[in-house]
């Protein structure tokens, strides 16, 4: 194989890997931002500007409280 | 406080020690096996004498590295059943003791394991024995090195179902460099090659020193995942 | 729901409860084993935990022992957090769970040698403690693996012992214990709980169990669903009613 | 950036935010004229010939690879040191661990490949155990363990803690590797010219190399953002099959 297959080679193979990997992401939160029918919040732009912003716990457990005598 | 950690450790040390004595495992099963994998290196490289003088600080390494995995995997399969990881946690030992009793055990069992394999492979492949001392050196301390690693990891995979493949995969690349330093130590032992060998035993102990001290870090927080 | 002496106890005093749950949730993976249980239990009592299998009681014992991580709610033992230092409480408790807690390979002499000496028992206490539960000395240089499943419990509890524990969690104690052994466990719980320790467990042995426990809580679902305080057999001072 | 996150918004089905649309965007363009420098402007080298082409891919991917190592690390043990004190005990420093543990994983496999690639036209063979590509591979074989521990079912909390440890460990394992593989090479590498791949890089060629470092690392920003919210999405709808859980486990309890 002369050197321009083998560069033309890696190129590919990069480039195809990285395309993939970032198809996988898109494609698997989009599957998943479907079936809880929330999209992540824009509010969550980049992670170093996102602080301790975690969805807040629904209000205490839900359901009946446990039961009181 | 830091004799209460080694009289700990000490009993952690001996409870492993005792196990084995009662079982067996390591003399009756990993120890042949560790020849073994002596005996099948003359046929992989079709006894080709000098091939396998050559050779033979690494295979003796490679030997202590693959029993000495199914050391630590033992080791730590001794604590699994019957609610005996909560028994420990409970026990009342600190973690570091904990630590340094395990890693101790198997380093016990790991010098007993060398001493056949280096009989081995001086039978075997006909090796000389240029510098006992640095042989004795290299092999102390690299084994002392490994039984650390293998006390962390070992503490890592225990919570974990498939230890049996995550362990070596976690474990190997790890002792890599104590395999690559004890081999060309030893090929100084040996007599094979002419580079100093001290100066790779400087890095073994290095190493050693760097895991000592994380397993006495890690090795609660390990604990407590499991 | 709350388990206390109605009165002030002469020999307690009003001490903070060994344990105090309120709303804790945890996971055992991704399952809710306890599922927001709120429960109080004050020093000195022996408590019965009643319930269906998967109802949550062994998950309660491990974490009142600091052994699981507690995801939402909280939880004090002993006075401590069970969110923050869950570790801390450990050396105070004494856990029987389902496994033997044995090293099957070691004899009974070698167990309580590593388990008792880890907590300071020197060898007089660990050899009280065997003879507590009546293991016959001829037992005690046999490896635990050759024991039936009665000494073998025995042994067990004879390391609980030799810890000297102010908590008990025992899950099934009576499981697997002859009447003989039955007779001297209940004996050692009513013994600890008078001399100040706090006694949980849970039991199917509702006859046996009833005998023992001042109080029963019954557990469903992860969370506590009624608790009843009973007359107790045993020697010991009455118990007033349930204040909540 | 308002704390409150509104669970209910749909507006974004996929975990895309108009900063990381920009982004990839211009990711995107630079990786193209990345490509376009590197395969057909920039010149051949005098002494590597056309090989230097592939150094336009290799170095930027041991860059980024790194440099994501460091991240994991870092978030790894901010999660252990400062993670049960924050107020969603560590879940974000777990995340950036996690997803920059892929990321680091993905471009160690590239230097591999492309490193493999450039022996074979520069010695005529894949491997020639250059101290590098040998550290790589350990580090990449060690870095899968990592990732076979964030895999394992397990408490999210006990998975976080032994997957930080394990990254830690692995982070401490870099250097020692590092050193005694160029150590030990070294000691063989005396006799043969050492062909150090940067320093001959000039001019146009070393603009070349500087554009595409720039370009993989917005990739690599672009694909750890996205990855990061993935692992988030994935921990709400855990939490919400946590919610159906404790519901039907409490109607156990009822009609037990």
């Amino acid at each position: 194989m002369d050197s321009w297959g083998t560069i033309l080679l890696g190129y590919g193979i990069t480039f195809g890997a990285i395309a993939a990997y970032a198809y996988s992401i898109l494609s698997r939160s989009r599957a998943i931002g479907h079936e809880l029918g929330i999209g992540v919040p824009a509010s969550s732009a980049l992670p170093h500007l996102s602080g301790p912003e975690d969805p807040e716990d629904p209000e205490g457990s839900p359901g009946v409280r446990s039961n009181e005598r | 406080m830091m004799t209460e950690l080694f009289v700990d450790a000490a009993r952690v040390a001996r409870k492993d020690l005792l196990i084995e004595w009662r079982t067996r495992v390591t003399i009756n099963q990993v120890i042949p096996l560790g020849l073994l994998i002596e005996v099948v290196f003359a046929f992989a490289f079709d006894a080709n004498r000098s091939l396998l003088e050559q050779g033979a600080p690494g295979l003796f390494w490679v030997g202590v590295l693959f029993a000495g995995t199914l050391v630590v995997q033992r080791s730590f399969t001794v604590e699994g059943p019957d609610g005996i990881t909560d028994a420990l946690r409970l026990s009342g030992f600190r973690p570091g003791a904990m630590f340094l009793g395990k890693a101790a055990a198997i380093f016990v069992e790991l010098v007993v394991l060398e001493v056949a394999l280096l009989v081995g492979v001086v039978v075997l492949f006909d090796v000389g024995l240029s510098d006992p001392l640095l042989l004795v050196a290299t092999t102390v301390i690299g084994t002392a090195g490994f039984a650390l690693t293998g006390a962390i990891y070992g503490a890592l995979s225990l919570g974990v179902r498939v230890r049996e493949t995550l362990l070596p995969l976690l474990l190997i690349p790890v002792v890599a460099p104590i395999l690559l330093g004890g081999s060309r130590a030893l090929e100084a032992a040996f007599g094979i090659s002419t580079q100093p060998g001290w100066n790779w035993v400087g890095l073994l102990t290095v190493i050693t020193g760097v895991y000592a001290a994380i397993g006495l870090v890690a090795f609660g927080p390990l604990m407590e995942e499991s | 729901m709350r388990v206390a002496a109605a009165g002030v106890d002469r020999l307690r005093g009003f001490m903070a409860p060994v344990i105090d749950f309120e709303d804790t949730v945890v996971l055992l993976g991704r399952f809710p084993a306890l599922a927001g249980l709120t429960m109080s239990v004050d020093p000195g009592h022996i408590v019965l935990l009643r319930g269906s299998n998967g109802a949550g009681k062994t998950t309660f014992l491990r974490t009142c022992a600091g052994l699981l991580p507690v995801s939402q709610g909280r939880a004090r033992v002993l006075g401590f957090d069970m969110t923050v230092s869950r570790r801390e409480v450990r050396p105070h408790i004494g856990l029987l769970g389902h496994g033997s807690q044995l090293y099957d390979d070691l004899t009974v002499a070698d167990n309580l040698a590593f388990w008792g000496g880890a907590v300071g028992a020197d060898s007089a206490d660990q050899r009280a403690a065997l003879e507590a539960m009546e293991v016959s000395p001829r037992l005690w240089n046999i490896s635990v693996q050759k024991l039936s499943a009665g000494q073998r419990r025995r042994v067990a509890i004879a390391v609980l012992v030799a810890r000297r524990p102010r908590l008990w969690l025992l899950d099934e104690p009576h499981a697997g214990l002859d009447r003989r052994g039955r007779d001297l466990l209940d004996g050692l719980l009513g013994a600890a709980a008078a001399a100040g320790a706090t006694v949980v467990f849970a039991s199917h042995e509702l006859d046996r169990a009833e005998v023992v426990a001042d109080t029963v809580v019954d557990i469903g679902g992860g969370r506590t669903l009624a608790a009843t305080s009973l007359p107790r057999g045993t020697a010991g001072e009455g118990t007033g009613p349930d204040d909540d | 950036m308002s704390g409150a996150t509104d669970r209910g918004d749909s507006r974004h089905l996929m975990t895309s935010s108009v900063a990381t649309r920009i982004l990839g965007w211009v990711g995107l363009a630079a990786m193209a004229v990345m490509a376009l420098l590197g395969l057909v402007v920039s010149p051949r080298d005098r002494i590597q010939g056309e090989a230097v082409r592939l150094l336009y891919i290799h170095v930027p991917t041991i860059w980024v690879a790194y440099g994501s190592f460091v991240l994991t690390a870092v978030a790894s043990a901010l999660y252990l040191w400062r993670g049960s004190s924050r107020e969603d005990r560590g879940r974000h420093y777990d995340r950036i661990a996690g997803a920059a543990g892929e990321v680091a994983v993905l471009f160690l496999a590239l230097t591999l490949v492309t490193g493999m690639l450039w022996g074979r036209i520069t010695w005529g063979v894949f491997w020639q155990w250059d101290a590098r590509l040998t550290t790589t591979a350990l580090m990449f074989v060690s870095y899968l363990g990592y990732l076979a521990i964030r895999n394992m079912p397990a408490d999210i909390e006990a998975r976080s803690k032994r997957a930080a440890i394990a990254a830690l460990l692995a982070a401490v394992n870099i250097p020692i590797v590092h050193f005694s593989v160029e150590w030990w090479r070294t000691l063989h590498q005396k006799a043969s010219i050492r062909s150090d791949r940067n320093s001959e890089i000039t001019g146009d060629m070393f603009a070349t190399l500087m554009f595409s470092l720039l370009a993989f690392t917005l990739v690599a920003a672009w694909l750890m953002i996205h990855r990061y919210r993935l692992v988030r999405l994935e921990e709400i709808r855990e939490e919400e099959g946590l919610a159906l859980a404790v519901s039907a486990r409490r109607a156990e309890g009822v009609n037990a």
